[in-house]
């Protein structure tokens, strides 16, 4: 294995990891010294700033990780809000509503009402944080309770949950 | 149906496989065309009727579920077949509802051309899994299921395995008698036993030819026992399975 | 702003769109043509070539998106990230690929095709946000059509439906 092939590999691990990345994992992937990856690691940024890359690699507390440069913010910001990522599927709008309305509430109360699983739309509430775990149900198996967050309450411009518009009496309103 | 589900009714505990078997009769239907090696319109339906009917009488012994779907297209082979058997009738009296021979072929080609695309979005999905990007809210990295390694690498479908099975079963029936009811085993093989037992042999390294595996069993019980437990194991990655240089396939376990 | 600053901003984009970006959205926020961003953004993966950078730009699902190229995949793996399509069901792809050639197209036409109920199939597909509702077809009951979404040309790594490889057409492709 050569540099460049040593960086490269640097590289795709620094960018797919789901999180900073350690030296140590690094290392032991590269079987290199921690020494040597971490001079791998500067030189790749160091190109990175050579052939002036909007990227650098950043050490943050647990490790490394590509991040853009500050001068760049802006046209970030300016990506569109109306990406896909921003509009929540017809599921996960299900779930929310159920939840928002039956705070705390069970994923298996949830698939109940839906009569469908829900996994995936929950995790997406989750990982949007407009959903959270807000505690154990005391019951068999002690299942995660949701509840929303106060990031949903901005997203929908409420002041708190009593500001939730009035559950009508047919379920099926919940839903459309 | 999206998976078999294989349920054994152990007399201790209930026992449950789950594996991807079939997506539907039209699947099976095509499998045995295909294994006739001529061009779909050449096929000989009665041939195929009959091995359509033995499948799913082994399906049934496994206690694969068979929905009605299977049963309807059976009994439309059965239908065409009978037909074909009769004189012909002078006048053209086709104006039935029924279907007919051509039908049934044109459905398939039909099907055959969505399953290759179907095989070929399985291809593609695998490739896809050797580029990575960005992590942002990657949902699916949290939904991992396990695979079943029969669906690995070395390309041993279910369908040789089952046909393997049905050889050897069909061996220990003399003649295909008269019964309604499928025979679930009766005969106190107990399921967790029989892989308990294979699991104790494939420890620490072992190699048989599946079929052979097979063979030894005394009983259609302890056949489809073997049969299920060799499943199981397969699932859980205990062992695995590779084709030999003379092709036969074989069962392997890691040192 | 020069070539290589519009090129690093582009950059920046492509990088931090939580979502393959579309030729549309960078050529607003650069304030170019979309044929000028187009040809900036093949410059910059020629230059990622050029330099054997382990990213590419690939366009994907009408956008552009940075992703590794399959030789780090191994690597990538080492540190515990898992492929991110799951495993489908035979069912299930089955329906996907009729869903994707004929949509848009209604539950029963799909059964119809396999032989089979599908209900379980197309579930799970719409769970994972592969095919959704895209409207209501004018017959009896007026039952629900199904179409493909962006999530699926993402998953497959097509550009658009038309990078749909040609269905096959010939019967003696029947026999392998």
């Amino acid at each position: 294995m050569n540099i460049a092939e040593a960086k490269a590999i640097l590289e795709a691990l620094i960018f797919a990891a789901p999180e900073p990345i350690t030296l140590r994992e690094c290392a032991r992937i590269l079987g290199v010294s921690e020494r040597t990856a971490a001079l791998l690691i500067r030189q790749l940024d160091d190109d990175y700033a050579a052939r002036k890359s909007a990227l650098t690699i950043r050490q943050v507390a647990k490790g490394y990780q590509i991040c853009t440069r500050p001068q760049y913010a802006e046209y970030i910001r300016a990506i569109g809000r109306t990406s896909r990522s921003q509009q929540l599927s017809p599921a996960a709008l299900e779930c929310l509503a159920i939840i928002a309305y039956k705070q705390p509430i069970t994923r298996v109360e949830i698939d109940e009402i839906r009569g469908v699983r829900s996994d995936s739309a929950i995790q997406s509430l989750l990982e949007r944080e407009l959903i959270a775990e807000v505690g154990r149900k005391e019951a068999i198996g002690r299942p995660i309770l949701f509840g929303t967050t106060d990031r949903f309450l901005e997203a929908f411009g409420l002041k708190d949950l009593n500001d939730l518009p009035p559950l009508a009496e047919s379920p099926e309103t919940l839903i459309e | 149906m999206q998976s078999g589900i294989l349920q054994v009714d152990d007399d201790q505990n209930r026992f449950t496989i789950e594996l991807p078997v079939f997506s539907g009769p039209l699947d099976l239907l095509l499998h045995l065309v295909q294994k006739e090696q001529v061009s779909i319109w050449d096929v000989s339906l009665a041939k195929v009727t009959e091995e359509y009917l033995r499948f799913l009488d082994t399906m049934q012994e496994l206690n694969l579920e068979v929905t009605c779907e299977f049963l309807v297209l059976a009994a439309t082979l059965v239908q065409i077949k009978a037909r074909s058997l009769l004189p012909k009738p002078p006048a053209v009296a086709d104006e039935t509802e029924d279907e007919t021979e051509e039908s049934l072929l044109l459905r398939l080609v039909e099907y055959k051309k969505f399953k290759t695309a179907a095989e070929q979005f399985a291809r593609r999905a695998e490739q896809e899994n050797e580029v990575f990007t960005k992590v942002y809210l990657d949902v699916n990295l949290l939904a991992q299921e396990d695979q079943p390694a029969t669906t690995g690498e070395i390309n041993v479908s279910i369908w040789e395995l089952l046909e393997i099975v049905q050889k050897l079963l069909a061996t220990y029936r003399p003649e295909p008698e008269a019964k309604p009811e499928p025979q679930i085993p009766r005969e106190f093989v107990s399921l967790p036993e029989t892989i308990f037992r294979l699991q104790q042999r494939f420890q620490g390294g072992y190699r048989c030819g599946f079929r052979d595996l097979l063979l030894e069993a005394r009983s259609r019980a302890e056949l489809i026992a073997t049969f299920l437990a060799c499943l199981e194991l397969i699932k859980l990655g205990f062992v695995s399975l590779v084709r030999s240089e003379t092709s036969t396939i074989e069962l392997v376990s890691e040192g």
